[in-house]
């Protein structure tokens, strides 16, 4: 905390090249070539990449700046990362999607509302002020609402838009409201100075627990965990494909990331690290394990069990995020950065394997213009390829081996398994069993369903190319996880916790 | 070893492989050599010569009790203390396998022999001749086994060929009925033959029986387990041995060939359960014995009324061998240890001959078997007749044949043994089954070849078989006169065969035996006197209250039965050659009765209505279960909650299965129940958001 | 590392082939089938030969199981490798494959297999690539599974086989194949993740020194996890006969139960065989159904000793149950896949009454009937598939009188049918003996019970034969031509093994027999209490 | 006696405010009135922070959220309004519970 504002400025110089190429993206709309779909989007590229440059000298960095409204530490640069790689994943495929050919001339606004949403995310990754978590929230909620209407000519889009603004603004207020209460009670905005107010232990156990409780709405609405979920299926359904997909992980994983953060620093006894590391104790009066057991419960069982029923590809893949929130909450069960480190890696997996099938449901419908199920029907002979790297996908997010989905479960389990929670882990196993039927159901329309017209669609090289490379890792990091589990483990490391 | 014994045993392996050689050789390449059924019949030749020259041996010659060769089959090896874990197999050659070697082999011989004709121009020719061969190898392998586990391979596989054989002609429905029926049977009794063995084995870890009875004599295996593992052993030889409640298959098995009939179903295979007995007697415990006494006595007397009242040639044939099965499992089973087995052998001879002589008669009809429908064929096929004859008196009883021998020592056991034991139900079965006997024999003489033919048209066309058909009878019916056993036409006691075959000692504990082997007794008898030494030719003899009692009642069981078996003969004349008797006045009288015994006891319709009827129900039920229960839940879930409730009551694990199908189902359903929530209106979702906002709350405000 | 090829070992070699083949299958054009069948051949051709390779240079006597001086052919490296981070503590998996005499019969059993399934895959003829290319991929699952020791490894090739399985049997298979393709993947993967379960809270139960650093690390090798001493003395699955320990050992017991199957857990085989394609059900009931047992015998009895010792009973009666009610539905058909699918069920229930014998000769007989068994319902498969590529129907009672149209054919399936009876002189004799044997030993009425499995198998047995092959001929099959030579081919061998095995058993049984006494005697040790037998 | 106004009574417009905001946002059809909902929402917060700023021991941090949270009202309310715009547009009404075309 030893930074001075002016200090402070050279810890955010990813967030401020981010801001100058938002800026620079929203200017291209004016540089003559209106209808330009490239310009913007390798201008977002570009200050995806300029970004990425500035992160990559962050590492190791562990400071607390701006009078510690905000954390540059390994945990946050984590999900940097997500954020970039998300980020140009999601503009890769804007440009192919076929989708937003329809608001073409707003394409400079469509990438400069997705730089702006990952800032949001950059910062609540490092929010560690009430204040700045809420404005960061605000900030990529502000930016989802309008992207998820963008194609405003889209009766659903429209649809989705709506909802999403009201339901996200009203758990944006009820967090509002909790913080305030918070506020009041401690008299502290700063999640460090929380944590010591907590720690003095004099606080009324019923008001704090209204306050947090109404802080979870908010947190839980970010990452669509049960009973926060209800917009997720609809807006996912409603927004564009690549909306969707980012929301997906970028808005889902910077939610995770400030849950976790907002937890771990205040609600941690740092004086009683005990003997065995990285478990963390909480302070008396909440029982936080069993909330979050129950929402994790919760939310991975109902958003299996409706993915059942869904015949649209989008939705079900909605229901299938709402599962894996309940199983990344699992990791935070835990109480210990096993579990926290246990649910990076599952971050990384979970990026690779959702973005993977976000985009061929794009690719999906571009070529043959169905989101339903049966839509894929045949695919497996039509498009091999296409449904080959779906498969890959859905098994990995079924996480079944060789799929990087599978490693990323296996240390979620792992670390229930470790702290005891047998019972959880029966629990999640026996989703991702259920979740197997969902998954295979549409692997069985790919390929046991035969098609009547059984001419090859073949997309392009370009589009080959780019499931390779989201499907490469989704193996290879099954067979060779060292690296990813390495990095998440460093990345469990936040300021002032060591 | 003596070289003698090397070369004995060398030879007897010999024997044993030549039919096996056979059969692979007609197997694989039967139908690109031409008279295969010339090379089998000749390789059973030479086993025959090899087989009588080690009889000679080893009867005659070689006084050591048994030539043994044994080797280790299995090695499992074992840990330091934990015993390893073997298995010897060998063979052995005793009196008993030698002389059952030639009987064996002769049979088959002949048999092959015959068929020779038989069978001329039937579509699996070289088939049956390697099946015949299978069969051969098998049989020789159950005689020469020195073990309980060799044996059990062998006996299935006797089986196996069994099966083949019945179906040869499997065309029909009811010959691979019929050999089904022989299989699945025998399973049965092969069901207990396997726990005896596993018994035997666990208790001994050997399944050798030299280790086996040495064993026992230790006491390593005694009291009821004892008995046990004895009657279970038996039990497979119920099976073969068609012995009750198990000889349903036998009259069945009639559907295979007639010298299939013959060499499998008469005299050879049949007998392996016998022969068994035999080799595990000493190890049978008195209560094991009186059950098997009892079991071959009703086995006698059930199939003997049958026969009385069947009209197809081969089926009083195949009673009348279930019949003399009995007798000879009676005879083990009293304690007639010698009497039983010669009453194998010389069954064995003439139930062959009896049914080769009704196949050559089958032949001459063009498979007619129904009895009804012959008649006056004395004089058409006068070697067949006469032969017939002398094999009918054989088997009825009558002096200087060799039944007379072999039965009157059995009968004169049994009445020892009632006498002694106080059972006299089983000399009492004993001789009404004398009756019984030789009256459906001369029945069937008197329906077959006296009177007036029936079929005019057949009777035509009937003549003498072919050379290759009745020198084996002639051999066979010359086998059923009494001096190849003994010189002596009344006593086969000093005869060779008695000589060589004597009873076992038998090992078990001194209380589990018949009261009268422990109880030895001395004799005396007084001896030329010699000069100088009192009593010097006196000869002492190690005797018993049974051998006392044999003694004493020889000759009044000897008239007893002469008289039956005269009385039998004399009623089937006065009933059916001389018309004395109204044949259909008769039945009608005893309408009842007759039926009962025309329908066999109505043994197939019971064990339809419960054994086989009840696995079928059973695999029926279970079948549906699986199908409907346990698979349920992804069939439906209505099946499901009706089988549910109509089992629940019942079966707490069909509960149990309910519930885990169950819960499949609900899942499915509470995923279907909580979509509905997910309106589409975003104000409802903020109701349901704030409900969760406030239970979590209420919820967690106790902690 | 002596047996090795090109600086690889063997049993990289024997378990990486197929996927080589794999490559190549991908790599040629789709129009050119034959060239696929024929590396597909080519590839589990050379296993086979590999696995000759294995066997011929195999030596009995040693023992494995736990003692990793008794396991042959090891190959041993470091596959995940992360050095302690903080609080994390080492975390290694290895790569860590061997072969010991529990394994080496089902590697010959796996390899043999394959090859067949490869020549009965001949006549597919809709998307030929993918069918082989999966094929070899399910290959190399199966293979792995039998030759890995580190749980880790293991549990990955054992997923690994879903996958391929499910596509084999959902897209080359019958008319309900979707139904029982997914019937099987969900079965399966339900019990495959409480193996997950287990296997996670056995890693973090063992802790093991480090041989470079000497520091104590958690480990997924799966010898460790045998030595009690290797337990954490306050971790979960910790001590003797605790609660966790028979609770780890019951979801283990699921998990594996599924594959076996044993049940009720078995409704998913039926379905998987009459809708698979014939040599997807020949690899399902040879091999994979071999698993299970499998994982008995390498995971959960030398790991939790003291729970088998406590469940061996129910686990005999288990196996009563399979046997007869495997037997009785067996008898129940009409369908002759589905007979075949049920006497699967009666005679793996053999297995599990040997195994859970826990003695020398129950155990040696149990595994001899998982490679019998392999060996004779795969020539079973075979014969079914044989009439129905002819006929195209499976239903018993539409036959008849097939013994003169096609001879050859006949003899083939007699010698198949009767080693499935369990007739002496042929191999299945010899394990149901042993198994049998031992169970009497251990259990004698639950033993006699089973022993009813005899009779009832007969009964089946001759009677789906009689229905099949005696009596007369129906007109409409007069046509059907005798078994061909490539029929012959993968027919052939097979015979020669049962036959083979039947008159000299111990050509399996010496190999593998020092190790099961000592895995016999290690559970019977270990599992009282006493301390680790080396 | 004039009353004094105290937290608690802040407080307690606060929670007023608050429930009023929930109420409408979950009763009104009209998505302008859902918005005005949501702006009570807000702003119950805001007298919360004012309010505790002005009569706890604590910083001013408070208030400055208050100044925060009206700014940022006011973009989600330009926000939502333009989407109201745009559904009235496409759909012809601004009522919330007509637009459930989404859903299972």
């Amino acid at each position: 905390m030893a930074q001075t504002i002016y200090q402070s400025f050279g810890y955010v110089l990813p967030e401020a090249v981010l801001s100058i190429f938002l800026i620079l993206t929203l200017l291209t709309a004016l540089a003559g070539k209106r209808r330009s779909k490239y310009l913007p989007a390798f201008m977002a590229l570009l200050g995806f990449v300029v970004a990425g440059v500035f992160v990559f000298q962050q590492i190791g960095t562990d400071e607390l700046v701006f009078s510690g409204m905000y954390a540059v530490d390994p945990f946050s640069w984590f999900f940097k990362i997500i954020f970039l790689v998300t980020g140009i994943l999601i503009v890769i495929f804007s440009i192919q999607s076929r989708e937003l050919d329809a608001v073409s001339t707003k394409y400079a606004e469509y990438y400069s509302l997705i730089i702006s949403l990952t800032i949001g995310a950059f910062f609540m990754a490092g929010a560690s002020n009430l204040l700045m978590m809420y404005l960061s929230l605000e900030l990529v909620s502000i930016s989802s609402y309008i992207l998820s209407g963008f194609t405003k000519e889209n009766p659903r889009a429209d649809e989705a838009s709506i909802k999403y603004v009201i339901y996200g603004a009203f758990s944006s207020g009820l967090m509002l409201y909790g913080i305030s209460i918070l506020y009041g009670l401690t008299g502290e905005l700063n999640i460090y100075a929380l944590n010591q107010v907590f720690a003095s232990g004099a606080l009324s156990q019923l008001t704090v627990l209204v306050a947090i409780v109404l802080m979870l709405a908010g947190l839980g609405y970010k990452i669509s965990a049960v009973p926060f979920h209800f917009w997720t299926p609809d807006v996912y359904e409603g927004a564009p494909v690549t909306v969707s997909a980012f929301l997906s992980v970028t808005s889902k994983a910077a939610g995770f990331a400030m849950l976790i953060r907002f937890f771990k620093i205040a609600f941690i006894n740092v004086g009683a690290q005990p003997a065995m590391a990285g478990m963390w104790v909480i302070f008396h009066g909440l029982n936080w394990t069993d909330i979050i057991a129950v929402l994790s419960v919760l939310t991975m069982t109902l958003g299996n069990l409706v993915a059942l029923w869904q015949s649209n590809m989008k939705r079900l893949l909605a229901y299938s995020s709402i599962a894996h929130a309940g199983y990344l909450l699992m990791g935070l069960v835990t109480l210990t950065d096993q579990g926290i480190s246990a649910m990076l890696m599952y971050f990384v997996a979970y990026l690779l394997m959702n973005l993977g099938a976000f985009y061929i449901v794009m690719l999906v419908a571009n070529r043959y213009h169905t989101e339903d199920i049966e839509g894929y029907s045949g695919l497996g002979y039509k498009s091999p390829y296409v449904a080959f790297a779906l498969t890959v996908f859905l098994f990995s997010l079924t996480g079944i081996p060789p799929t990087f989905g599978f490693i990323g479960k296996l240390y979620l389990f792992a670390a229930l398994i470790r702290t005891n929670y047998i019972w959880l882990a029966i629990v999640g196993v026996l989703n991702s069993v259920v979740s197997l039927y969902y998954y295979v159901k549409v692997v069985r329309y790919m390929y046991l369903v035969q098609p009547e017209d059984r001419s090859r669609i073949d997309f392009g090289f370009g589009t080959n190319l780019m499931m390779t490379v989201l499907m490469v890792p989704n193996i290879a990091l099954m067979l060779y996880f060292s690296p990813v589990l390495s990095w998440a483990e460093h990345s469990v490391l936040m300021f002032g916790l060591r | 070893m003596a070289p003698i014994e090397t070369t004995l045993i060398q030879l007897a392996l010999t024997v044993l492989l030549l039919p096996l050689a056979g059969f692979v050789l007609l197997i694989f390449f039967g139908k690109r050599i031409r008279r295969q059924d010339l090379i089998e019949t000749g390789l059973l030749f030479v086993a025959l010569a090899i087989s009588i020259y080690i009889m000679v041996q080893k009867v005659f010659f070689i006084s050591a009790p048994q030539i043994d060769f044994t080797f280790r089959w299995l090695d499992l090896g074992g840990m330091i203390g934990r015993p390893g874990f073997t298995i010897d197999l060998g063979i052995a050659i005793d009196n008993i396998a030698a002389i059952m070697l030639v009987v064996v082999t002769l049979i088959s011989a002949l048999v092959h022999t015959f068929s020779l004709g038989y069978m001329q121009g039937d579509v699996r020719y070289s088939r049956y001749y390697a099946y015949l061969g299978l069969f051969s190898f098998s049989m020789l392998g159950i005689v020469l086994s020195n073990n309980l586990l060799l044996m059990y391979v062998f006996w299935e596989l006797v089986g196996i060929s069994s099966y083949l054989l019945i179906g040869h002609w499997y065309e029909k429905k009811s010959a691979s009925d019929a050999g089904k029926k022989a299989f699945i049977v025998n399973r049965i009794g092969d069901f207990g033959f396997f726990i005896g063995i596993m018994i035997v084995f666990t208790q001994l870890h050997t399944f050798l029986f030299s280790g086996i009875f040495s064993g026992i004599a230790q006491g390593q295996l005694s009291g009821p387990l004892l008995t046990a593992a004895g009657i279970l052993i038996f039990c497979g030889a119920v099976g073969k041995s068609a012995q009750f409640p198990l000889h349903v298959w036998l009259p069945d098995a009639m559907e295979g060939p007639t010298p299939v009939s013959a060499l499998i179903h008469a005299a050879t295979m049949v007998a392996a359960g016998v022969y068994l007995i035999a080799r595990v007697f000493p190890m049978l415990t008195a209560e094991a014995l009186t059950l098997i006494a009892y079991t071959g006595a009703i086995t006698a007397f059930i199939s003997a009324t049958i026969a009385v009242t069947q009209n197809d040639i081969k089926k009083v044939l195949a009673y009348s061998t279930i019949s003399q099965l009995g007798y000879m499992v009676m005879g083990l089973g009293v304690d007639a240890y010698s009497a039983g087995f010669f009453h194998l052998v010389t069954h064995a001879a003439f139930k062959a001959g009896l049914f080769l002589a009704s196949g050559s008669v089958i032949y001459a009809m063009h498979h007619e078997q129904d009895m009804r429908q012959m008649g006056g064929l004395r004089k058409k096929m006068p070697i067949t007749y006469w032969t017939f004859v002398i094999f009918s008196l054989s088997i009825s009883g009558i002096p200087l044949t060799s039944g007379f021998l072999s039965k009157d020592s059995i009968l004169a056991g049994a009445l020892a043994y009632g006498l002694l034991s106080g059972n006299y139900l089983i000399p009492i079965i004993g001789y009404a089954v004398v009756f019984l006997t030789a009256m459906y024999m001369f029945r069937l003489i008197i329906m077959t070849f006296h009177g007036e033919p029936r079929d005019v048209h057949k009777f035509e066309h009937a003549k003498e078989s072919p050379k290759v058909m009745t020198v084996p009878l002639i051999v066979l019916a010359m086998l059923s006169f009494f001096v190849f056993y003994s010189f002596n036409p009344l006593n086969p006691d000093k005869g060779w065969l008695l000589e060589s075959v004597k009873k076992p000692e038998s090992v078990v504990p001194s209380y589990q035996k018949y009261s009268w082997d422990f109880l030895h007794v001395q004799l005396v008898e007084k001896g030329a006197e010699q000069p100088g030494v009192t009593g010097g030719g006196d000869k002492t003899i190690n005797t018993n209250p049974y051998e006392m009692e044999l003694e004493r009642i020889h000759y009044t069981g000897l008239e007893l039965s002469l008289f039956l078996a005269s009385l039998g003969i004399l009623t089937a004349f006065l009933i059916y050659h001389w018309k004395k008797i109204d044949a259909e006045k008769l039945k009608q009288r005893v309408k009842p009765l007759y039926n009962f015994l025309y329908n066999k006891w109505y043994f197939d319709e019971l064990y339809g209505a419960t054994a086989v009827a009840g696995t079928l129900f059973l695999s029926k039920t279970f079948a549906w279960f699986d199908g409907n229960v346990i698979d349920g839940a992804v069939n439906g879930a209505a099946s499901l909650t009706r089988v549910w409730s109509s089992f629940s009551g019942k079966f707490d694990h069909y509960i149990v299965d309910g519930l885990v199908n169950f819960s499949a189902w609900f899942t499915g359903l509470l995923g279907r129940g909580t979509r509905r929530v997910q309106t589409g209106r975003v104000q409802t979702y903020i109701i349901f958001a704030l409900i969760g906002v406030i239970v979590i709350f209420y919820v967690f405000k106790q902690f | 590392m002596q047996y090795q090829f090109l600086g690889i070992g063997y049993l990289t070699w024997i378990t990486f082939l197929p996927i080589l083949g794999m490559a190549v299958v991908l790599l040629i054009p789709r129009a050119n089938t034959s060239a696929m069948k024929w590396t597909a051949l080519a590839a589990t051709v050379l296993q086979l030969v590999v696995a000759a390779v294995i066997w011929i240079n195999f030596k009995p006597g040693l023992t494995g199981i736990n003692d990793p001086n008794g396991f042959q052919f090891v190959e041993k490296f470091r596959w995940i490798d992360l050095p302690g981070v903080a609080w994390f503590g080492h975390v290694a998996v290895d790569y860590f494959l061997g072969i010991d005499g529990l394994s080496i019969p089902m590697v010959i059993l796996t390899a043999l297999i394959s090859f067949v399934g490869v020549i009965a895959s001949w006549n597919i003829n809709k998307s030929q690539k993918g069918y082989f290319a999966l094929y070899l991929l399910l290959d190399t699952g199966m293979m792995g599974v039998f030759v890995a020791l580190d749980m880790f490894l293991f549990y990955v090739f054992w997923e690994l086989m879903l996958l391929p399985m499910y596509f084999l049997i959902g897209v080359w298979g019958g008319p309900r194949r979707e139904y029982a393709a997914i019937k099987f993947f969900l079965y399966t993967l339900f019990g495959s993740v409480l193996i997950l379960l287990v296997m996670l809270a056995l890693y973090f139960s063992v802790s093991i020194k480090d041989p470079a650093t000497g520091q104590a690390m958690h480990t997924f090798d799966m010898l460790a996890m045998m030595n009690p001493q290797n337990f954490d003395p306050n971790s979960l699955l910790a001590g003797i006969g605790t609660y966790w320990r028979y609770v780890a050992f019951i979801a283990l017991f699921i998990g594996f139960a599924i594959k076996v199957p044993i049940f009720p857990f078995h409704t998913w085989l039926p379905d998987a065989h009459v809708e698979a394609p014939t040599a997807i059900s020949v690899i399902l009931a040879g091999v994979l159904l071999k698993m299970g047992t499998y994982g008995f015998l390498r995971v959960s009895f030398p790991i939790f000793p003291d729970a088998i010792l406590k469940f061996a009973y129910p686990l005999a009666i288990l196996g009563f149950i399979n046997i007869v009610y495997g037997a009785l539905c067996a008898m129940a058909q009409t369908d002759f896949k589905k007979l075949i699918a049920y006497s699967s069920i009666s005679h793996m229930g053999v297995v599990l009454l040997g195994i859970a014998a826990l003695n020398t000769q129950g155990v040696a007989g149990g595994v001899l009937q998982m490679f019998n068994h392999g060996i004779v319902t795969a020539m079973l498969f075979l014969i079914v598939g044989v009439i129905y590529d002819r006929a195209h129907t499976r239903g018993l009672n539409e036959f008849g009188g097939l013994a003169n149209q096609m001879p050859v054919y006949t003899g083939i399936m007699t010698v198949a049918f009767f080693a499935a009876i369990g007739l002496p002189g042929l191999s299945e004799f010899i394990s149901e003996l042993l198994s049998y044997l031992g169970a009497f030993q251990a259990f004698r009425w639950v033993a006699i019970f089973s022993s009813v499995g005899i009779v009832l198998t007969a009964g089946y047995m001759l009677w789906t034969l009689q229905r099949v092959f005696l009596g007369q001929l129906p007109e409409k099959w007069k046509g059907l031509p005798d078994v061909n030579g490539r029929e012959l081919v993968a027919l052939v061998p097979l015979m020669v093994v049962v036959i083979l095995l039947g008159v000299f058993p111990s050509i399996m049984l010496n190999p593998m027999s020092s190790t099961l006494n000592h895995l016999v005697d290690f559970v019977h040790k270990v599992g009282t209490g006493l301390t680790a037998v080396k | 006696m004039p009353m004094h106004v105290g937290l608690v009574h802040f407080l307690v417009v606060s929670a007023v405010l608050f429930s009023l905001g929930i109420y409408g946002v979950i009763t009104r059809k009209n998505a302008i009135m859902v918005l005005m909902g949501i702006e009570l929402i807000l702003n119950a917060a805001n007298i919360n922070f004012i309010a505790f700023t002005r009569f706890g021991t604590m910083n001013i941090s408070g208030q400055v959220v208050a100044v925060f949270v009206i700014i940022l009202a006011a973009a989600e309310a330009a926000v939502l309004l333009a989407i109201v715009l745009n559904i009235f547009q496409q759909m012809n009404t601004v009522n919330v519970d007509e637009v459930d075309k989404l859903k299972n």
